[in-house]
């Protein structure tokens, strides 16, 4: 039987992450994805990354599944595509469907990074064409090209859900609302504050009552809830949809791993049913080891570390590099897994109602209840200060890791400190160059260049614009408010495009300067 | 012995729900009631559920209404989630045509064979 | 908590759980101890389904076909579960001469006690089932064989003897019976809990030898890994029970539409323990392989799942079921030999039977534990 | 094709192989080769792929990655066929499954 040192199950961020560091250590290591193309969600992933340079941080998930490919090949990993592992049988023998065959495999050691799956929500209709996964709409917009639907309802505010809705909204459909059972947005406050600024409605505290049609989705009606998740009659609002998406939370994938006989828990914290395993993946099994979303749900960046640990420990395990240099390196790991778990949306304060930022500031209510942070509100942030000129305002009001801001900016104007997740802050007395570079690296989408007033009773907002087509110099629209509504109108300045902007366009739009510090999104006229 | 073990404890009576006829296992069309009343019948393990009504055993194999199930169960035994065993996973993780699983490579066959 | 009862049924089976429907249907007080999380885990959940008389030796077949006769026509409506009983015949097939001989002494001797089975010839198997292919020269069949659900039927019997007030204790393992004052008595079970039963019944499969040992009892057998597969729902194809002349394939077209199959790659007597039921990975394919020999359509059919389950196989591939008279109290039904699903209903409802008046409608003198003699 | 996304500010113009004609349900539609049925038959407009053995319910694409088996249909005469994970080819018959049978209900 054909042996490997390592096989890999799962070509995702944690499985592509564990070969390369296996690989790199002399490992003769093989990775088996059933997907067409390798990455796994990263391909699906267009928005830039949080976290810090480290973290490969602003770069884009697609960008980072290339770059993660191009290292694995340098570092002569086999990925095997269109593999699917069927089984984990006794004594590490892992049979695979490849094209027309069986093939059974031995490893001496093997890493299970097969990622997690959909959780799924009922209510009446759910089974309607038309009703379909977030991943379903990702899949189908940013790998086929296809649309997913015109009109569209997202049930979910956690991060899936509102970066599936902006992505939905940067392919030309139409958000009609985004819905949560939960009292709060879910996800960070700067993915939901991107997507209520184009005008989608939150309904927090709400969920689908039913989905409407006979052979496919119509239509949708949803209603408020009680704390004891009961309807409240008289809440209802119907919505024309021909398509309802559900990012309801993923589940660990974990099932190759009780196949194999590892001792299994079933951890809330965790996102379900996952192995039992040490911090560095090792399961109850000798030699297999886990990474990624399969033993607890986390975000990609956070997944690349876990694979690269687990690549590691499993070069210790079958002698590639001694002990000393093991944890010499995983120190290193740990480090900047660390600094991924840390803020208000870390692992350990899931669940957390949390009330103040670190600085002790307030979060906004308006934030965790509508998706934008309200305009009375958002002068109690640290990164919203005014000066003459041109200047950045940085809407960023949560304590999440993620620094590129702080780099981005030529003239240091924009400081984060040592602590990843502190808020941004103005430095005092620095000079702003109008350079867009700290708009165009902000993941959150959440830097402003605002000059408050240009002299002739106009401001100028300059905005990250990821949308097609692009506005022309000179063109006419309105400027809606973080809350998405309509608040004056609006003429294009400028639209910047540059390759270090890493399509992100910077749009720049006058204003009157009374609507400089409400104006945040630039709407075309149709 | 868990809370599971003794199934003569009782857990009152089979209470019919407005919500009894929402589909729960979407491959072998199970409702929520179904569900409900076999628990009331005696099957208290997700293992049971599957082999007495089929949920979870059609083309998908549970992975898109096990965890669905798994909150209907703990509901009625009055236990939480955590507490129901999953059911056991099964070769193959995909289903998988026959003359394909009966097709096994040579030993020592390369996949680019 | 109660622990005490008149009987006590160690094994929560198709066996364990049709002796309690009958023996609280006659009013016994019973209480079943499962050694599994799940109640039908064992072999009563894990096999082909079929319900067939024609292949046996013929020391069970009084009993199966008391089962036939008796039980299993009604038994979907007497348990409100469909149990899918179908009783469309049971062709066993041969491809060669070694095989036609295999199925005519098998026959002859079936026709000798009574049961209506005869041998056909390839133009004949071809007529009742038109898939087989051509690899098939022979048959025995018996039309009165058919086949059930063996999940829902192990758990109808459940659900009914528990609605009619059987106790049912699973993870619940048993570890030593115990005498008291010459009687078999209580039962000791590995969690610390103590049982105590008038009378007892080990239903328990291949661990019912350890347990039966404890009042030095040995009921000879050893186990071997079998496994099955089960494929997608298909459009109708047929609705006989099918097996073959050496028994390394069976399987039938469920209710539901998928085609399960069970089938040996030759290692089941050797496969390895690692503490579950897990499939090998030689067998499936394997079992694939023979089921495209006898049936070349079902080539794209998908396998969904595969499952193995322990087979307790007797020393002389014969059950053992009745009283242990050399142990007043005691009895059993085990060493089912890997075709105990059918005949489950009439072991359990004879037990019930002996247990309550001393007597059973069927001679259970064949299948007695102490008929193992050496060889000369 | 109405429902193609013909360029994508973030990923631009995406590649596709070349345009192939497939069969649906006696129709004949175009979509690109290799991409998944499922993608040409959204991409087309059409919504149901299945009705349901038992309640007779119609089903399309709900997880697209091959893993909840809702959009099976009948690809040239294979039941339960995943659209979404199987690449279109040239000349491909693809039908409506119901329960397990390219026949209607009223014709099974």
């Amino acid at each position: 039987m054909k042996r490997y040192d390592l096989i890999i199950v799962g070509a995702g961020p944690s499985g592509l992450s564990a070969a390369i560091e296996a690989a790199k250590r002399g490992l003769d290591v093989i990775v088996f994805d059933e997907n067409e193309k390798p990455g796994g969600q990263l391909f699906k992933q267009i928005h830039k990354f949080f976290g810090s340079k480290e973290h490969r941080a602003k770069t884009r998930g697609f960008v980072i599944g290339k770059q993660l490919l191009d290292e694995a090949a340098a570092a002569g990993v086999l990925v095997v595509l269109n593999a699917t592992v069927i089984g984990l049988y006794q004594d590490k023998e892992v049979v695979v469907k490849i094209k027309d065959n069986i093939r059974h495999y031995k490893a001496d050691a093997v890493v299970i990074a097969t990622g997690a799956a959909e959780n799924m929500v009922t209510f009446k209709g759910w089974t309607l064409p038309g009703v379909i996964g977030a991943g379903a709409a990702q899949t189908l917009m940013n790998l086929h090209g296809v649309l997913p639907g015109k009109k569209v309802l997202m049930l979910g505010s956690g991060n899936v859900g509102l970066v599936v809705s902006f992505q939905l909204l940067q392919c030309g459909c139409e958000v009609v609302a985004l819905v949560d059972a939960a009292p709060r947005v879910g996800g960070y406050g700067v993915h939901a504050a991107k997507v209520a600024r184009t005008g989608v409605p939150f309904y927090l505290s709400h969920t689908i009552v039913e989905a409407e049609g006979d052979e496919w989705v119509t239509g949708v009606t949803i209603a408020q809830i009680d704390d004891k998740f009961n309807f409240i009659p008289g809440t209802e609002k119907h919505f024309d949809v021909d398509t309802i998406c559900l990012a309801v939370g993923l589940s660990p994938m974990s099932q190759l791993l009780k196949m194999a006989g590892a001792k299994m828990e079933d951890n809330p914290k965790r996102g379900g049913q996952v192995p039992i395993c040490d911090e560095y993946g090792r399961t109850s099994i000798p030699g297999v080891f886990v990474a990624g979303d399969v033993s607890g749900i986390e975000e990609a960046s956070s997944a690349m570390i876990e694979g690269r640990m687990a690549g590691v420990v499993a070069a210790e395990y079958l002698g590639y590099i001694d002990m000393e240099s093991m944890e010499t390196e995983l120190e290193v790991m740990e480090k900047a897994l660390d600094g991924l778990r840390q803020g208000m949306f870390a692992p350990k304060n899931r669940g957390k109602a949390i009330e103040k930022t670190d600085e002790g500031i307030d979060i906004s209510m308006n934030l965790l209840k509508k998706g934008y942070v309200s305009d009375d509100e958002i002068e109690r942030y640290p990164g919203v200060t005014h000066k003459k000129g041109v200047h950045p305002v940085i809407e960023c009001t949560q304590n999440i890791p993620c620094n590129p801001c702080q780099d981005a900016c030529p003239k240091k104007c924009i400081s984060i400190g040592n602590n990843i997740t502190s808020l941004p802050i103005v430095v005092k007395d620095s000079e702003c160059i109008n350079c867009g570079m700290c708009v165009a690296s902000c993941s959150g989408q959440a830097i402003f260049l605002v000059d408050e007033d240009c002299g002739d009773g106009t401001a100028t907002v300059t905005l990250p614009y990821e949308f097609l087509p692009l506005p022309g110099e000179g063109e006419k629209g309105i400027a809606l408010g973080r809350d998405g509504s309509e608040v004056c109108k609006a003429e294009v300045v400028s639209v910047k495009s540059a390759k270090a902007f890493d399509k992100t366009n910077l749009l720049t739009m006058r204003v009157p300067k009374e609507y400089a510090m409400k104006a945040r999104f630039f709407k075309v006229l149709k | 012995m868990n809370s599971v073990n003794d199934r003569s404890r009782d857990i009152g009576p089979f209470v019919p729900a407005p919500d009894d006829d929402m589909l729960i296992c979407r491959c072998e069309e199970i409702t929520k009631g179904e569900i409900r009343q076999a628990v009331h019948d005696g099957m208290w393990t997700i293992t049971e559920i599957r082999r007495y009504l089929r949920a979870g055993m059609g083309l998908c194999q549970g992975q898109t209404c096990s965890r669905l199930v798994k909150g209907i169960v703990a509901r009625e035994l009055g236990v939480s989630p955590a507490e129901i065993e999953p059911a056991t996973s099964r070769v193959p993780m995909r289903p998988i045509e026959m003359r394909v699983f009966a097709n096994e490579a040579k030993e020592d066959g390369h996949y680019e064979e | 908590m109660k622990s005490n009862a008149e009987v006590i049924v160690i094994g929560g089976g198709i066996i364990g759980n049709s002796a309690a429907y009958y023996l609280v249907k006659r009013g016994l007080s019973v209480i079943v101890l499962e050694g599994s999380d799940f109640i039908g885990n064992g072999g009563s959940s894990r096999n082909g389904g079929g319900v067939r008389q024609s292949g046996r030796d013929v020391r069970e077949l009084p009993l199966v076909m008391y089962g036939i006769k008796n039980i299993w026509p009604k038994l979907s409506e007497e348990l409100e579960t469909d149990c899918e009983y179908h009783q469309d015949g049971n062709l066993r097939l041969g491809k060669n001469e070694k095989h036609k001989e295999i199925l005519t002494k098998l026959a002859t001797n079936a026709q000798s006690c009574g049961l209506d089975v005869r041998m056909i010839d390839a133009k004949e198997v071809k007529n009742i089932n038109p898939y087989l292919s051509d690899e098939v020269t022979c048959a025995s069949w018996c039309p009165t064989d058919g086949h059930a659900n063996p999940l829902t039927t192990t758990l109808g019997y459940y659900k009914m003897a528990r609605r009619l007030g059987v106790r049912f204790i699973s993870g619940e393992h048993v570890k030593e019976l115990r005498m008291v004052k010459g009687r078999v008595r209580k039962v000791i079970c590995e969690s610390g809990d103590i049982f105590e039963g008038e009378n007892i019944l080990v239903a328990a499969g291949f661990d019912s030898r350890a347990i039966l040992g404890t009042v030095g009892v040995d009921i000879p057998m050893t186990r071997s890994l079998l496994e099955c597969l089960v494929t997608e729902a298909e459009p109708h194809m047929f609705d006989q029970m099918l097996g073959t002349a050496e028994a390394d394939f069976y399987g039938h077209q469920t209710k539901h539409g998928s085609f399960v199959f069970g089938g040996s790659s030759g290692f089941e007597g050797c496969n390895k323990d690692n503490g579950t039921p897990i499939s090998s990975s030689k067998t499936a394919p394997c079992i694939c392989r023979g089921i495209m020999k006898y049936f070349p359509d079902l080539a794209d059919a998908k396998i969904v799942r595969t499952w193995a389950g322990w087979s307790d196989k007797c020393a002389d591939g014969v059950a053992v079921v009745g009283a242990v008279d050399e142990v007043p109290g005691l009895y059993t039904s085990c060493a089912m030999s890997g075709h105990g699903f059918g005949i489950g209903p009439a072991a359990g409802h004879q037990l019930a039977q002996l247990i309550a008046t001393g007597k059973t409608d069927v001679d259970l003198g064949t299948l007695r534990y102490d008929r193992f003699k050496a060889k000369i | 094709m109405a429902d193609r996304i013909a360029e994508h500010p973030i990923l631009g113009v995406q590649e596709k192989g070349k345009i192939v004609k497939f069969v649906f349900d006696g129709m004949e539609i175009e979509g690109y080769e290799g991409e998944p049925i499922a993608a040409a038959l959204k991409a087309a407009d059409v919504m149901v792929h299945r009705y349901t053995q038992k309640e007779h319910k119609p089903r399309g694409i709900f997880c697209a990655i091959g893993r909840c088996t809702d959009c099976v249909m009948i690809v040239d005469g294979v039941p339960n066929v995943r659209t979404c994970i199987t690449p279109l080819k040239e000349g491909m018959v693809v039908k409506t499954q119901f329960g397990v049978s390219e026949k209607p209900f009223d014709e099974q």
